[in-house]
């Protein structure tokens, strides 16, 4: 093994530190990517049991025409909290902080990220950030929705700054998470690791990483920008004192509209792995795949002002704005074929988490199509800022994002605790969850139509019967994530072991046993070739060691 | 570590599509026509009349893009769904079989590729059209301005003083709609018209379309505006603002009769003295000078009803059609000074103040004197 | 006296301007062959403040002078 | 071990990769600093975005008129660029071992940064608009505000280099602190340029 004589001999195990010891040092400040990812896990699903109570509200306050639960203010407080805590303290921080942190270096073959304590900065700052955010409701929460337009936002409550503050803080989380990615991605990739043999959830980090970087310092100066005029009277969206209320919504969906492609992209990537792992059979276009993430990022930056077509936008920049987002279908479409034609002639293990993987093709599919649907100006001069944008949009987070996420946690689960988790608990959650989803957001596309706008506390009672379908619906949705839920804590301690590659999957991360050690790879492999051609032998070199022989040498001190 | 002799692939290992999957297909492709057919006839003006001209096309884009989206989505869930059942490991199966290895088809990502584009294409052009349709303003239009306030709507009519509670349109006449803000943002939206603008403050936004349909509508905002912006639709009882599309006799007679009320109740508005200024001894050539750089962005030196971001300032001080200034008082010179002096902030939008636009008393002046030239 | 600081001021930026203009344009010239990511970094923004300074000069010398400046 | 591994293309070129935990090495860091600088100029982007939008969006240009002195903003600016430039000799000196004249460049720059810094306020004193009074005041005040505290911290990032240099932190050979330094502060020269050229020049 001539491989290993080179990295046992080497000398560059030296610089490995031992791992600490003290349950501070090791659980909770940890600078360890795998216990951040884990860190970051835990954080966001506590928030989102609390935005899936605000969504729980927000559908019962909904199933009388008249309201009834809560007082409009209210109302009012809970949607906003809803839409910010999902976005910026479920989706984006499960995708990127969570399962990016757990499982992409070691997909690439490195040790750690690049900037281990920043990574630490970046996690700690988060549920700092989310805490703000909920103290937000003891000052008088937000009332203007997750979007804040002014001059609305600058009529409301005290807590309003607060939100920004939190947003702004989450914002330079994610933006050293970026930083901290990209550097690894493009600096401590293992020898052989070229960029057409990364596996494509690194492919969807890397692209993410720039987006995170770039478009959430845009969405600071907005956040800067609107605390300033609240706190301080300086005037940038004040029409009487020369600003504009339009600028906000450019500054924020120069963010937000990236923003989604950070919440949607890693999603893409999860399914990438999942689907060839379970159909045993290599991803389809593993190229077109990964060029176009990358083309989905760079038009990201280009379609903003789609969110503005109502707004009093000059006519002659619609035309561009219209036509690029509908380029937007063109690579979105080729994943979408690729995906489905990485399960044709396949050998299909349904376990839960393909079941996700595939209840996610149809869904995002659905949510894609609408949102070409908006793309269209004249179309969306009907539907905007009606229930149809509420349906689209729970069809690409929820029904994408969320079902990515749920399909990675049962992938992944055994990396995290060495268990699996209960599949038969999950198929049940998976059809809870699938027809409790659709129930709820399908038919608000033709309440949309049929003229139900969106935020509304109280409506015209001719929408009543629908509504109350969508609450039922949404309460059977609520019972499967409870139910995932129970599994991952049940799974924890009584879950089947899992070894450790319990799926047969080839990236590296299940090369090395579960759940992962501190140090990854006692010798970093090589690898010589893209991970998904299963009837092959694996691509690596220098892993002999990992599942059987001694710890890796370890100095005393540095 | 896995094994490395030659793994049993539960298929032939040359890439073929078998019989099944033609019949599938053709299965999908009798479903796609049908979802074609379905959204072609959908009766979609049995729920929602089309009230205006622009309603139909923008129908018909939604027909195309919901018949080509439906077809789509059948066709990639219909092969989601076989793939899935078809391919499904049976009990059978060697556990560590794999599936057909392969990585790539050129052709067929290619087409692929270019079958969107294609789409995409068409569907650009399409909305393209249509968008051009409701951008372009027909001819001898009735100007009619609507203004957002939390949470109801006002309309202004040329020659009618004041502002009214109801939108009346007349049938066949064209419409060229300004709608704007006097606090935070709104929206106008008529489901049965299909069109809707964002009412915000400081901004005109114009829609065109011409009335089809007679009958009683409801107005929508759709843009959050505070906390009773669920209530800001015409089913609420305290500010019921449907629009009326009207026969033309019955408009005219609705509206004499409008220019004849607000007329009286205008007469009972006096104008407070509230200017400190001197106005005699304006410069207008240093006004015209001043209203070139600081004003002509917002105005224009047209009618009244044209506006850009405030109203055309042609003859401010002696239009019959507005003896009101846009605060309720009446046109003359100290009170257009006293908006200059003070900005506006109201149903009509905002205007910023004399400081913010860094206007000294003599430009004041002067601007004063250059609007008296107006005529 | 006003009049006389800003002539002073406008003076000492032409000249010091001209100063950090060739400077600039030196430490370009020194520094043209060398490599690593961090270096071509430095080329840009001695090139930017080369620019920089001749913008400076325009000003002090009244030939590009903004809508807003008194 | 399979034989056809060994003969893979691709595989020859990568020999020593990063193997590390927990040591940042210097290309890493000049990496992530860049990224750093990458996202620190979004932030000014969106801020010069906001201006010009302002400024171009027809509410009636200029509001809440400035007032400023191109006499004092070209020398101050001038000022700031000369200290560009004895930040990269200090730099080069370092490269080049003296650390005395490493020394007088550094404390150079820091005297020009602070001349800068009090030009500025000079400027504000000077300046007639507020910055409550109108989208001049606000987009001044904020991006030569924000430009301000960069410089400040530029300062103060400076200041504890040349205090870690002293106390020989840094080698010869061995000095990415202080190319992060200098990378620092020639960016915060550079965005003045343009906050200069678009709010004296345009």
């Amino acid at each position: 093994m001539a491989a290993t004589a080179v990295h046992a001999g080497g000398g560059l195990a030296d610089h490995i530190h031992p791992e600490p010891q003290g349950f501070v040092r090791k659980y909770v400040f940890s600078i360890d990517h795998k216990i951040i990812g884990i860190q970051y896990m835990i954080t966001a699903f506590l928030f989102m049991i609390l935005g899936g109570m605000l969504a729980e509200l927000i559908r019962v306050q909904l199933m009388k025409a008249s309201g009834g639960l809560m007082t409009p203010e209210t109302y009012n407080e809970v949607y906003s909290i809803h839409g910010s805590t999902m976005v910026w303290l479920v989706i984006i921080p499960l995708l990127t902080g969570g399962f990016g942190n757990l499982i992409f270096p070691v997909q690439i073959g490195a040790r750690d990220v690049a900037f281990p304590w920043l990574n630490m900065l970046s996690f700690w700052i988060f549920p700092v950030a989310g805490l703000m955010l909920y103290a937000s409701f003891l000052m008088g929460a937000p009332t203007a929705g997750w979007t804040e337009y002014p001059p609305m936002s600058l009529q409301g409550q005290a807590g309003t700054s607060m939100w920004a503050a939190a947003i702004f803080l989450i914002g330079v989380s994610s933006t050293m998470t970026g930083i901290n990615f990209l550097v690894t991605i493009l600096k401590m990739r293992a020898p052989g690791m070229t960029y057409t043999r990364m596996p494509l959830f690194v492919w969807g980090q890397f692209v993410t990483a720039p987006l995170l970087m770039i478009a959430t310092t845009a969405l600071g100066a907005a956040l800067a920008a609107l605390f300033m005029q609240r706190e301080f009277g300086v005037a940038f969206f004040d029409p009487a004192r020369g600003g504009s209320p339009l600028l906000w919504q450019h500054m924020f969906w120069f963010y937000s509209h990236p923003a989604v492609y950070i919440m949607i992209l890693p999603a893409f990537g999860m399914i990438s792995e999942i689907l060839p792992t379970f159909a045993r059979k290599p991803i389809f276009g593993y190229k077109m795949i990964a060029f176009s993430s990358c083309a989905i990022a760079i038009l990201g930056f280009m379609v903003w002002a789609h969110h503005m077509f109502t707004s009093g936008l000059a006519p002659a920049l619609q035309v561009p704005f219209m036509v690029l987002t509908m380029l937007i279908a063109i690579p979105t479409g080729v994943k979408i074929f690729s995906w489905v034609a990485t399960l044709w002639g396949g050998v299909i293990h349904m376990t839960t988490s393909m079941m996700f993987a595939i209840g996610f093709l149809a869904t995002f599919t659905l949510g894609g199509i609408t949102g070409v649907f908006l793309a269209a100006v004249p179309f969306d001069l009907h539907v905007h800022g009606t229930d149809f944008i509420v349906a689209h949009l729970h069809y690409v987070l929820v029904g994408g994002s969320l079902m990515g996420i749920l399909a990675g946690l049962f992938y992944w689960y055994p990396k995290m605790t060495g268990r699996l988790m209960n599949e038969t608990l999950g198929k049940w959650a998976f059809w809870l969850f699938f027809i409790g989803f659709n129930g709820t957001f399908l038919p608000m596309h033709w309440l949309g139509m049929w003229g139900m706008p969106r935020r509304v506390a109280m409506y015209d009672p001719q929408f009543q019967g629908w509504n109350q379908v969508a609450s039922w619906f949404s309460f059977v949705m609520t019972a499967a994530l409870i139910l995932v839920l129970i599994n991952a804590l049940w799974s924890m301690r009584n879950g089947k072991r899992s070894g450790h590659n319990p799926w047969n999957a080839r990236t590296l991360e299940w090369q090395i046993p579960s759940p992962m050690p501190y140090y990854n790879f006692k010798h970093v492999p090589s690898v010589f070739a893209a991970p998904y051609d299963f009837a092959e032998p694996l691509p690596y070199r220098g892993l002999e060691e990992e599942l059987t022989g001694a710890p890796p040498p370890v100095p005393a001190a540095h | 570590m896995e094994s490395y002799e030659p793994l049993p692939e539960n298929r032939d290992p040359v890439v073929h599509l078998d019989r099944q999957f033609w019949i599938v297909t053709a299965v999908l492709a009798v479903l796609a026509a049908l979802s074609i057919l379905w959204w072609i006839w959908a009766p979609i003006t049995s729920i929602m009349p089309e009230a205006v001209d622009k309603a139909q096309e923008i129908d018909a884009l939604f027909r195309f893009l919901a018949a080509s989206g439906s077809a789509l989505f059948i066709f990639v869930c219909g092969y989601v769904l076989y793939f899935s059942l078809a391919f499904r490991r049976h009990a059978g199966t060697p556990e560590n079989a794999v599936g057909i290895q392969i990585h790539d088809n050129n052709k067929l990502e290619f087409w692929w590729t270019v079958g969107p584009t294609v789409f995409v294409v068409l569907m650009a052009i399409f909305s393209i059209r249509i968008w051009y349709g409701i951008e372009i303003a027909p001819g001898n239009t009735l100007v009619v301005e609507a203004i957002g306030h939390q949470w109801y709507y006002t309309f202004r009519y040329p020659n009618v003083n004041g502002e009214v509670k109801e939108m009346h349109l007349p049938l066949g006449q064209p419409v060229t709609l300004h709608v704007t803000s006097g606090d935070v943002i709104h929206s106008f939206w008529i489901p049965d018209m299909r069109l809707k603008q964002d009412m915000v403050p400081g901004l005109i936004n114009t829609m065109e379309f011409t009335p089809t349909r007679p009958g009683k509508y409801e107005i929508i905002c759709t843009e959050f505006c505070g906390m009773f912006h669920g209530d800001m639709h015409s089913g609420t009882k305290e500010n019921p603002a449907y629009v009326y599309i009207d026969q033309p006799a019955q408009y005219a007679a609705w509206y004499a009769r409008m220019e004849r009320q607000q007329a009286n109740a205008s007469n009972a508005i006096t104008a407070p003295a509230s200017n400190q200024l001197k106005l005699a001894g304006g410069d207008p050539q240093a006004g015209a000078k001043m209203f070139a750089t600081k004003c002509s962005a917002c105005h224009a030196l047209g009618p009244f009803d044209q506006r850009i971001v405030g109203p055309g300032l042609k003859g401010v001080l002696y239009d019959p059609a507005h003896p009101q200034l846009v605060d309720g008082d009446q046109a003359t010179p100290e009170n257009v000074a006293k908006i200059i002096e003070n900005g506006y902030k109201g149903s009509m939008g905002q205007m910023p103040n004399q400081t913010a636009n860094a206007l000294s008393n003599k430009d004041i002046v002067n601007l004063v004197a250059y609007l008296k030239t107006l005529r | 006296m006003e009049a006389n600081v800003a002539h002073v001021e406008r003076i000492l930026a032409i000249f010091f301007g001209i100063v950090v203009f060739f400077v600039a344009v030196i430490a370009l010239r020194n520094d043209w062959k060398s490599q690593g990511i961090e270096n071509q970094v430095f080329k840009i923004m001695l090139g930017l403040l080369a620019l920089g300074a001749i913008l400076g000069i325009l000003a002090a010398l009244g030939i590009l002078i903004g809508k807003g400046v008194a | 071990m399979a034989v056809a591994t060994v003969t893979h293309p691709g595989f020859a070129g990568h020999a020593e990769e990063p193997d590390q935990l927990y040591v940042e090495t210097r290309e890493l860091r000049i990496q992530g600093f860049l990224l750093f600088m990458v996202s620190d100029l979004v932030l000014f982007s969106s801020f010069i975005f906001a201006y010009l939008y302002l400024r171009n969006s027809g509410q009636g240009w200029p509001a809440g008129g400035p007032k400023l002195d191109i006499a004092l903003a070209a020398i101050n600016s001038i000022v700031l660029f000369g200290s560009g430039a004895t930040m990269h000799f200090a730099l080069e000196n370092w490269k080049h071992g003296s650390f005395t004249k490493f020394a007088n460049w550094i404390v150079m720059t820091i005297i020009l940064g602070a001349g800068f810094l009090s030009g500025q306020v000079l400027e504000y004193i000077h300046i007639g608009a507020r910055w409550d009074s109108g989208i001049f005041g606000a987009s001044f005040y904020t991006l030569t505000g924000m430009h301000g505290l960069h410089v400040l911290g530029g300062i103060i990032y400076l200041t504890v280099l040349l205090l870690q240099a002293a106390q020989g932190k840094y080698t010869y050979t061995k000095y990415t602190g202080l190319t992060l330094g200098t990378l620092y502060w020639h960016f915060v020269d550079v965005i003045w340029v343009v906050l200069f050229s678009i709010f004296y020049l345009l």
